[in-house]
């Protein structure tokens, strides 16, 4: 975090700079079926954050050195592109976005039925076209969405979403600016269903009680943005009939 | 990957091309359906999407100021670049960048450089001490064929859109960029023997050779490519350079109507 | 490497942990012996090693003068680095650092950095003109089991007894290097079903997620991290939050009684 | 292409500045069997253009997953030894030299046998010693040499050779200076008996009638080098017996 | 070698500038056994010098176009610590660390019976925690030990020790200011059994007569230094003996 | 490529050996036939060609303005790079340098470095400000054995025929770069049994380890490397050490007759 605590990003009435209370979210949109090429895909606006992501495959595992005899392996790729920043990054993975794709492809493989497709890979490519705050949880939620477009079994979906800390008080979804004046940020990736957690990272500083409260606000949150990635799924497959 | 090499697909496609058809039903010279939308992306300074056919392709203007080569005081500079990536085909694996698509890259930056669409002096802020450098990135996200038309439709209509942030760098007004010309690519591929125009995924992979014709507004040529194994007679290319003059003008009025 | 997962190995610790036991006999939340040394490698400008059951760690410091970044002219700046590297283990491979070897600098230096242990303006030497750069190099050479706290403890020490070398820059004396903050990682493991500290090597090799929990001199919480497949109840995760008040105590009572 | 018309580079008297007419080729010097160790190999010396080739195989392709069940595959690196430039160039490949060995390859490709070695690989590597403009040229038909020296199968030998556009006027052949301030270059590859062509690039700008014009050239030009290409081969073997 | 002859390096009562005579060895301590993750190691400390080395095998081989038939081959790494010298140096190999990796591996493969175990291979990872003159002879030295630690078979131990020149004045084993101002560097290693040479370098400048010198002092220093390294293993294995 | 050891190759080498013969019917210290070419490259501004056997090798100098480092503000440098590539060979693959390509590189440099034929300050142009760098690149394409010695002498023949470019770089006259020293590299092979001079490439295909030496003008060693696996006595060195004071002297006449 930046972790520069002298900015004002909380008006005097309570509200953010955008006008949201503390447990609100950005607004969102999902997408179903949006690149042809891939077996599955999805489209996430968050914000103004947006992630399209690919699913190829189940397909046989290679170099045979990562092929697992029990179950498929998820090759995950999380990138940004060069222009989806203030300033222009360098095409091609960095540290950070290499630590994202593997926390992400650990989510992911705590969902998805990966015992039934031994010696196999399945391949999830995550690409953010815009980026402001929030990028890694907009992309393991559409990449939960666009493994369900392909057909892949899963016990579950998973939605990712963090809350925060500005100005000492604890919130939901930071942006931008609030994410480079924060204090604290603590995405997780929770199965709807059953409240488990697939993913968590943190990093800031957060009481025992802030952290609490902000685990309330994510799990609150989750349930909202998982009913928006089963309208998409189901508006694709049933686009047809209504 | 082992790319075996498709034989029922050739011959399918040796049959059409016999009857004069294709397996998508189009003419030998006859496009698939595009829609552009540009200035769609909020960190770009200039930005475009191109869906053709089953093909998804991005781009995005960045600017920032450097200092001139000594040898060029006046002149700013264009970086064009586009990449065969993971996400835009089963078949594209990440690495280093392959052969195939450093051919894209440049085949795509030579058609849009050499067409002098950007005049490199409109470039200048302070001569000797301060130029733009314009980054267009081309982001291919999914690959239904024909990537290299799509690429360089996106570039030229990300570039027309791109707005010169020169107020967030405290060095006047923002402005457009200018462009001064608008340079198209047509694309051809040999399939079942003779060449057709726009090809889809199933005929690049059941074909031969392709070439790639980038025209500027006069009917002059700009850029050349000849790819992937094959031989083609003057005649073979007299016929579709032809061909390509119409399919540049249609484009042409495509971006026009986009982007004004 | 295929890495077989070891069904024998994964069906004992099950049976373990029914019976409440560890593998080596240790309690669930019992901690492997420790041996801290400190100053100890004579071109290092701090430096510690960490004997942590099996696991071998060294860390090093050096400083290095360089000019501040505009927009922050007073501040200095501290590089955290930890690899996973082929001494440690036989089955580390040579070669650019695998995701593996990524996430356990990240999380090394995540603890450390957000923990505010260093402030970066007390590394000014001239505002605006010369900053200390710190690197901090974390060099694991064996790996028994929990490297992640073995790292993060050798880190810390090396940091607090650091002398930065200003005679040799001619910037003005030698003096210790200010840490304000002593940042303990306590990293747990699911066995057999359920969390154990400070996991060895089978327990690492046969067992499920990790977490790793960075906590401050005040208890808050300044980092934290899941990794691996696998999936916990937030009730399992109070349990472990609030086991590692008692651990991070003792280890930072470790550091005080060998560094001052 | 350098672009800038503001160079003179064709005298009053209509000669180029090294005295050549527009359709005139610079001097050419072709040599078999000058590498010891490769199985092939080629010099060819173009203006002061010097490149050298050399031929290995067919030898099984590996890693396995180049092989082709139905062809060899060729191996082609163009490559230019670090003093080879006015100013010293780094040793190793870049983009524009892999975009030229790629180009090259699918040219060569198109005349050698390929079908009779399925699941091999030819090595044919392209080394150029000193570079004053259309090295590519250079290197292509040197390599055609060096393939027929290593008794490589093919339909035909290849000839490249660029036409271009100088101070709006086309010539054959750019050199240096030519190629720096030149407006157009139109570099092809030509099988000498059908006068199909196997390679073609082209940047900068040609009307149509200049472009047919620039083919013109080309195409004669293929069968005055195609000649020394014969008598290269042809006195190697014949060496003895003259 | 710096090769700066103006620096006084000898004083006047024919003392080094650290007190030790011509053919004197700085002090030196070996432990074995120092690595438990290791199946052999060993630490040596050499003057201020601190190496550590873990060997791992032998196991199978791989890739497999590493294999040798008809023997093992060993992996060699030798890496220097970003915090072993005086200025940190970036991690990773560059290319000194390559060569000394190389003939370190040639030096050990000459001892190790390598046809024992065909097709596999024995890892050897020498890390250099702090530097000052003279790593890689204290490297391969300790290499040896930790070979035999792992139960290796080997013909013979080998110890590697250098004699140098400083102000014309031939001196055994080179501390950091005499290495950096001296005139030549002669490491070698040698069986201490046959006397016969496994590892020789050598940069700088020597008379015929000098090269003579140096290798007599080198050969008597091996002979001091193999005693360190037998009474080394001994201790760890009788250790609970004594 | 499984570089399956020639058993067949060694004992017929073994054999030759018994008998005082070699595979080519050459004595045990006698050379190849060499060619030596200079000043053949346009853009170079040193240049020679060695035919050596059947191994063949080029040599370029290229000089470059730079600044002076601060602690030798008088000093130039002499950067030499030599390289296995493809080219030279079949069993060269493409790729990062390997091991084997390392070493030849930095024995060739350090054979001609630490002779001191070049002094760094005579490449001084304006002290403290510019001085030269020279870039000797060595370029291997025919590899029939002995390429080390091979590279040796074109390297210090294409010194011994540089100019220094400074008309072309506005520093005053051009003028022939100093060399005041020919180092010269002799190469022995363990073959049969015992050592040979100027290997050939059977001879190092199916021989044991090498040793390289260079000598001064006046019979001082600069330069000494043992390669591959392999031990010899002080006996056996102390013998080709003698051959190769024999063996420099020949080849310094070669050079002396090419250049002057």
């Amino acid at each position: 975090m930046g972790g520069y605590g002298d900015v004002e990003l909380i008006k005097e009435n309570g509200e953010r700079l955008d006008g949201r209370l503390a447990d609100e979210l950005r607004p969102i949109k999902i997408e179903v079926g949006v690149l042809p090429a891939a077996r599955g895909s999805c489209r996430m606006t968050w914000g103004l954050n947006i992630a399209e992501v690919a699913v190829y495959g189940p397909m046989e595992a290679h170099p045979r050195k990562i092929q697992r005899p029990d179950r498929a392996v998820l090759d995950v790729r999380y990138n940004m592109a060069p222009f989806s920043t203030s300033d222009r990054i360098r095409p091609g993975f960095n540290r950070r976005s290499r630590e994202i794709s593997k926390v992400t492809a650990e989510a992911l493989e705590s969902i998805v039925m990966v015992e039934m497709f031994p010696r196999s890979k399945i391949r999830v490519e995550i690409e953010i076209l815009c980026a402001e705050a929030g990028t890694r949880c907009c992309g393991i939620t559409a990449a939960a969405v666009a493994l369900a477009d392909a057909g892949i079994p899963m016990k579950d979906l998973l939605v990712s979403v963090a809350a925060g800390k500005i100005n000492d008080v604890v919130v939901l979804d930071l942006d931008k600016a609030e994410d480079n004046y924060g204090q604290a940020d603590l995405p997780v990736g929770i199965m709807p269903n059953t409240e488990e957690l697939a993913f968590l990272q943190m990093d800031g500083d957060l009481s025992p009680e802030e952290f609490n409260l902000a685990m309330e606000y994510n799990m609150k949150a989750a349930k909202e943005i998982h009913k928006l990635q089963v309208e998409a799924l189901k508006s694709k497959y049933t686009g047809g009939l209504e | 990957m082992v790319e075996i090499v498709p034989r029922l697909l050739r011959d399918q496609l040796k049959k059409l091309a016999e009857n004069d058809s294709r397996i998508d039903g189009r003419n030998r010279f006859e496009r698939r359906e595009i829609n552009l939308e540009t200035n769609i992306l909020t960190n770009a300074e200039g930005s475009s999407k191109v869906s053709w056919g089953g093909t998804v392709v991005y781009a995005g203007v960045k600017f920032s100021l450097r200092e001139p080569y000594s040898d060029r005081p006046a002149d700013g500079s264009l970086m064009t670049s586009a990449e065969l990536r993971p996400v835009a085909h089963l078949r594209y694996e990440p690495g280093p960048p392959s052969p195939e698509s450093i051919e894209l890259g440049r085949v795509v930056d030579r058609g849009i450089r050499e067409s002098g669409c950007i005049e490199l002096s409109s470039l200048c802020v302070v001569p000797g001490e301060s130029v733009w450098n314009v980054n267009l990135d081309i982001h291919v996200m999914s690959d239904d064929g024909n990537i290299f038309d799509a690429c360089a439709l996106a570039g030229i209509a990300a570039l027309r859109t791109a707005t010169v942030p020169a107020e967030k760098h405290d060095v006047g007004e923002d402005h457009p960029l200018p462009v001064s010309k608008t340079p198209i690519m047509c694309s051809y591929k040999k399939v079942g023997g003779r060449f057709v125009y726009d090809p889809n995924e199933q005929e690049e992979l059941g074909g031969d050779e392709r070439i790639h014709i980038t025209l500027g507004d006069d009917g002059h040529v700009h850029s050349l490519q000849k790819g992937l194994k094959g031989t083609f007679s003057t005649a073979e290319f007299a016929e579709i350079f032809d061909n390509a003059s119409t399919q540049a003008a249609e484009l042409r009025n495509l971006i026009e109507e986009k982007v004004n």
